[in-house]
């Protein structure tokens, strides 16, 4: 079937939810109106108020009780309305759902999926568009995955779900409904931990993911009118990274790119250059190239400016191939 | 939902007060409250039809709710600091921002005072004191605090006024902010417009408290609910709370009822014929004066939009500056790269 | 600090219970209750001793506390689960952690159900449903009321009982479990050790509201405060708040006021003697029976010191383990680098 | 005079209070008795409690009025006890905080001055160890600093209040008492974003900061016996980050040493390794080593084989000069 990003996610959570009768979602206006991007949308009328929770205004209680209900045995799969609004949870995460089982000696496990959409492009300024993710990726015992396209945001949704680690699930909110694309019915998984080469070159090899994916493919694109041959690997779990990909990747080209919207500095983008270092050292040719967000908070006029589209992958690309 | 005691108010449907309750109101001041709530209400409606066009983003409409926002802001002083949430545009009109800088907020132009870079609500303005705040509700409660704990700790009569919705008290800056608040007696009004929805959830669903007044307890401060509807009430009541504030009685949580937690019809509870009711029972106003202010409003509000629309949008070395005070070597790399 | 209502007391001086409060207490209850005080006693006495030594960390000792833990986790139901705050070893010695468990989370030794990951307190006993709880004081609390919110998802007569001291009603996560709570009518039961400090800060510093019981209204929730140094009347006012929960009728805030909140000379509030007082005029005492558990009590916590002071400590490739349910490739590298 | 980090601290506080009475300090229990680590020791006596406030116990509530008290015109400092306690903090420290002057186009600006004690090696376990720099750097507004010994804290202390931006001032608390020295009477500044070179050497440049800047002076020891001659650089300013420093090294060295106690992955360090690569690549001679705390919580048990202590940094010294 045909299916944009957010009918994708919707279908995954339904499926599972007919499945698996431990799996709940809350958050705000995650109900009767389906969220604010309509993820949820149609979830309520078929499994209730008892499975579908609208929760009042605080991220922190709906992390903290979405842990409390998965200790019980529930498999809560909360929203937070915007990633922008995810810090008043930050301590929970962080202090509580990434340290559960750890600290309980394997004893305890909290299994929870945070649902967050993010990344800019929508209009939607400073507090509508950011992408925390290098921040969760620091804090030990999380996961951390974002589709770009529906086939994988069925897939990878699904495996989160059933995946016995809390998992961060960030949603591209820019191609929601831009990124259509044929989805199977019924039941299959993306796995966790597993990237996908998604053009396949000799000169550069890209690494993207969300939104920026389609940015990287488009340069990509342009680069080849250069003669330049961008291989582009499509991230889809950012923690734990599919390393071997990448290095399989780097040794081929001998060259990387690495595209993110979140700023630059401290971003995962670094651990991606650090890890090709550490791994694919003697096969490195130039300098790995950061192509990022800007080290400002995100802007609204400018945020196609601040965004690393196309026209900024391209020269970097080209210049990476050129060294 | 019920409070406890029943909301303060004091305009009547004749529009006479009710002398009980009723504040000192001066012709001058009835009469900038009403035209503020009137032009509060146009420049509303043009930027909910900008928003349907796609011109503006985030805007968040205060109809209906321009009695509280108005009301609030009129009875501090000068002085005091004002921190709004997503709907008190009209509040930082009151304090003196010109409609083009409000316009230009919202289109988010080279020539607002925020640089382009936050959607358009809340606007700020510096030299009234109206705070920046962000999106993230309740984060300015704890700032409003802290401004009003400062003025204490310097012994300036400061005060400050801080407005947010009923949904905010769900969060965990209400909670800090009010106990800091009742610990330390500093002179802030918190400003709860309980207007029945946080979106898509209902008050009730927000809290099992009886109403929003009633959580002061909580933190040994004062509360009450007031008629938000009524803009003399609001006057009154925030005007009360400024007064015990300054007088080192410590903080007051005023929950203003609007809209459909005020349970009339729209209609009845529309703050505006309201106050118009008024302020023709004192023979201060006319069928003439009525149609100038609706001819200024919307001339002056189409010369603010028409003005923002026209002009430049940011440049884009402007992004680099502000996010520190002086502008990093790793910035400027990025800036001029 | 005065509360609305006066504490709930029920040991009175001389042993007997004011027969207007007392619960139903068998003799057999009333034994245990009081063995536990003693056995929690003794305990915290020896890790306050090889703290000074050095030899553990970070022990919160819970001296003078010992009749609102035991009280409290006494009155819940088995199927019921527990959070404890900093100072709670005691109930989960009464849920049946074994002493060599405690000793062995005290050292943090291989034998150590958390792997010697944490320091000391608190420690957890999965068995029993004590769960595991970081130190960021208040964080339990909201998963305490999602633990008792998915019982009633599922319609199962389970309850959660979390602990906390009055510092912890200032942080966010009180707030927020506490007005989730209110809303889904979650069978919780609050129970605030109000000991008058927190650390440094007396309970008149940390909130303006009259004691913290009141803090309940906030949330829709009942509250009541107890004589926390009366085992007897913590077992009563917890097991009512348990049994409105398990009728649908929603949480409890039990504000136990102990230690220097009490206001009575430790002597006087101290809850061991008050207890055995009460068995003395049950005849359920003799100074025989009281030195036999003193003598095993010290027996058998000296019995658990020794054995974890002669246990090895974790081998270093467990610090890897349970980080993720599977270790994955960049853990096993650094593991065995 | 001979003091040690505390004290250093304290003495940059007191002086500094009395200079410039728009100074306030506020947190849990830093009055009467002076903080858990007494850094604030004796200035509840000298400045009263209407200057040295002890606070209900909510770290939000800390930093969010102290940026009120801060928009009013006051200089606040707030003290979290434990960094790792600092996450209730964490959206008015990166959601307000950080974004203050830049979104209300400069008009508004919050000046705070955020110290907290940072790292393990104190039998402090999970949650009084952590060093949650990382977290703050990747988010534009702040700065971080971090101190290793007395003469800096106090200089760099004075240097931060004093700097118009907001900070986060991290005290490497295994050293608190250890680290004694020579500090200065009277007034003086380390200036913020300057790196301090020391110890010279020829074959490796080792970046380290705070306790375990002592750790990497021990492994140069050591590895000067086997012939290897590291330049150690204490980094004092976390960022903005002295690159100049950096990369005068590297290109001497052409090989790079970075130690930190956070988890590895989207640590700071991997930024450093990110930086070097985009700035020295053609000097680079071996893949810059990253030698820090495991992607796990912070142990209790286990703390010294979580630590990057001198015998972890030795062979990574020794491997990077002999790649
Ligand atoms: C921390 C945070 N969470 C969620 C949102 C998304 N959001 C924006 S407005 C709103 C509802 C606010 O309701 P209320 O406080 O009653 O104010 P009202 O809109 O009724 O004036 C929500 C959930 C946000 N802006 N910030
Ligand atoms: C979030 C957080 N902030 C600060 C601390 C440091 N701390 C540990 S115990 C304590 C005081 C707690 O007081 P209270 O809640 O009354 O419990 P009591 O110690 O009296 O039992 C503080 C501030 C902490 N553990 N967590
Ligand atoms: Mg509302
Ligand atoms: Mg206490």
């Amino acid at each position: 079937m045909q299916l944009n990003l957010v009918q994708a996610l919707n279908d995954a959570l339904r499926l599972e939810m007919r499945r698996d009768d431990r799996v709940v979602v809350l958050g705000e206006d995650v109900g009767k109106v389906g969220g604010v991007f309509r993820v949820t949308q149609g979830l309520w009328d078929e499994f209730g108020e008892g499975r579908v929770v609208d929760t009042p205004l605080s991220e922190g209680g709906i992390v903290g009780t979405a842990i409390g209900m998965a200790l019980y045995g529930l498999v809560p799969i909360p929203e937070i309305q915007f990633a922008d609004f995810i810090y008043p949870a930050y301590d929970q995460i962080v202090s509580e759902l990434a340290k559960m089982r750890w600290r309980s000696g394997g004893e305890y496990a909290a299994k929870v999926v945070i649902r967050a959409p993010v990344g800019g492009g929508i209009r939607g300024g400073l507090y509508h568009s950011q992408s925390p993710e290098a921040l969760f990726i620091h804090v030990a015992g999380l996961k951390v995955v974002c589709p770009s396209n529906p086939h994988d945001a069925k897939g990878l949704l699904l495996a989160s779900i059933r995946d016995p680690d809390p998992v961060l699930f960030f949603e591209p909110k820019r191609v929601y409904r831009a990124a259509k694309g044929d989805v199977p019915e019924g039941d299959y998984v993306v796995p966790l931990g597993k990237a996908a080469v998604v053009r396949e070159g000799t000169d550069v090899t890209v690494l993207a993911w969300g939104a920026m994916l389609y940015e990287a493919m488009a340069a990509a694109e342009e680069a080849a009118k250069e003669g330049v041959h961008a291989e582009v690997i499509d991230l889809r779990t950012l923690w734990p990274v599919d390393i071997d990909a990448i290095v399989d990747s780097v040794k081929k080209t001998g060259r990387v790119v690495v595209v993110h919207e979140a700023p630059k500095t401290c971003g995962f983008g670094a651990e991606l250059v650090a890890l090709v270092n550490e791994k694919a050292f003697v096969h490195l040719e130039a300098p790995p190239a950061r192509v990022c967000g800007f080290d400002t908070p995100f802007p609204y006029a400018l945020e196609m400016d601040y965004l690393p589209l196309a026209r900024r992958i391209v020269p970097a690309i080209v210049e990476t191939a050129r060294f | 939902m019920k409070t406890l005691a029943p909301p303060l108010a004091v305009l009547r449907d004749d529009g006479s007060l009710d002398p009980a309750n009723a504040p000192p109101l001066s012709e001058e001041l009835a009469i900038a409250l009403y035209e503020h709530m009137v032009l509060a209400r146009a420049l509303d409606a043009r930027v909910v039809g900008l928003q349907r066009e796609g011109a503006v983003t985030q805007h968040a409409s205060a109809l209906g709710e321009e009695a509280t926002i108005v009301g609030a802001v009129a009875a501090m002083k000068d002085e005091d600091w004002v921190f709004p949430s997503s709907r008190e545009a009209a509040a930082a009109l009151w304090r003196g921002m010109p409609l083009s800088a409000y316009a230009n907020h919202a289109f988010g132009t080279s020539r607002d005072a925020g640089k382009g870079r936050v959607a358009p609500d809340p606007p700020f303005w510096k030299e009234a004191r109206v705070a920046s705040v962000s999106q993230l509700v309740g984060t300015q409660i704890s700032h409003a605090v802290g401004v009003a704990w400062a003025a204490r700790m310097r012994s300036e009569d400061v005060a400050a006024l801080v407005y947010f919705g009923e949904g905010a008290t769900s969060s965990g800056d209400f909670h800090a902010g009010l106990n800091f608040a009742g610990v330390t007696r500093a002179p802030v009004v918190f400003v709860c417009r309980n207007n029945g929805w946080a979106t898509s959830l209902p008050a009730s669903r927000q809290t099992a408290s009886a109403g929003f007044a009633v959580k002061a307890v909580a933190y040994g401060l004062r509360g009450m609910a007031v008629d938000g509807g009524d803009v003399v009430a609001v006057l009154a009541a925030v005007g009360e709370a400024r007064r015990r504030a300054a007088a080192g009685e410590g903080g007051t949580l005023v929950e203003a009822i609007v809209g459909d937690a005020a349970g009339r019809g729209s209609e009845a509870a529309d703050p505006i014929p309201r106050m118009r009711r008024h302020l023709q029972a004192r023979g201060l106003w006319s069928a003439e004066r009525e149609r100038d202010l609706n001819a200024d409003v919307s001339a002056d509000v189409g010369a603010a939009i028409a003005e923002a629309e026209g002009a430049a949008p940011p440049a884009r070395a402007t992004m680099f500056d502000d996010v520190y005070a002086v502008v990093p070597r790793h910035l400027a790399e990025q800036r001029d790269a």
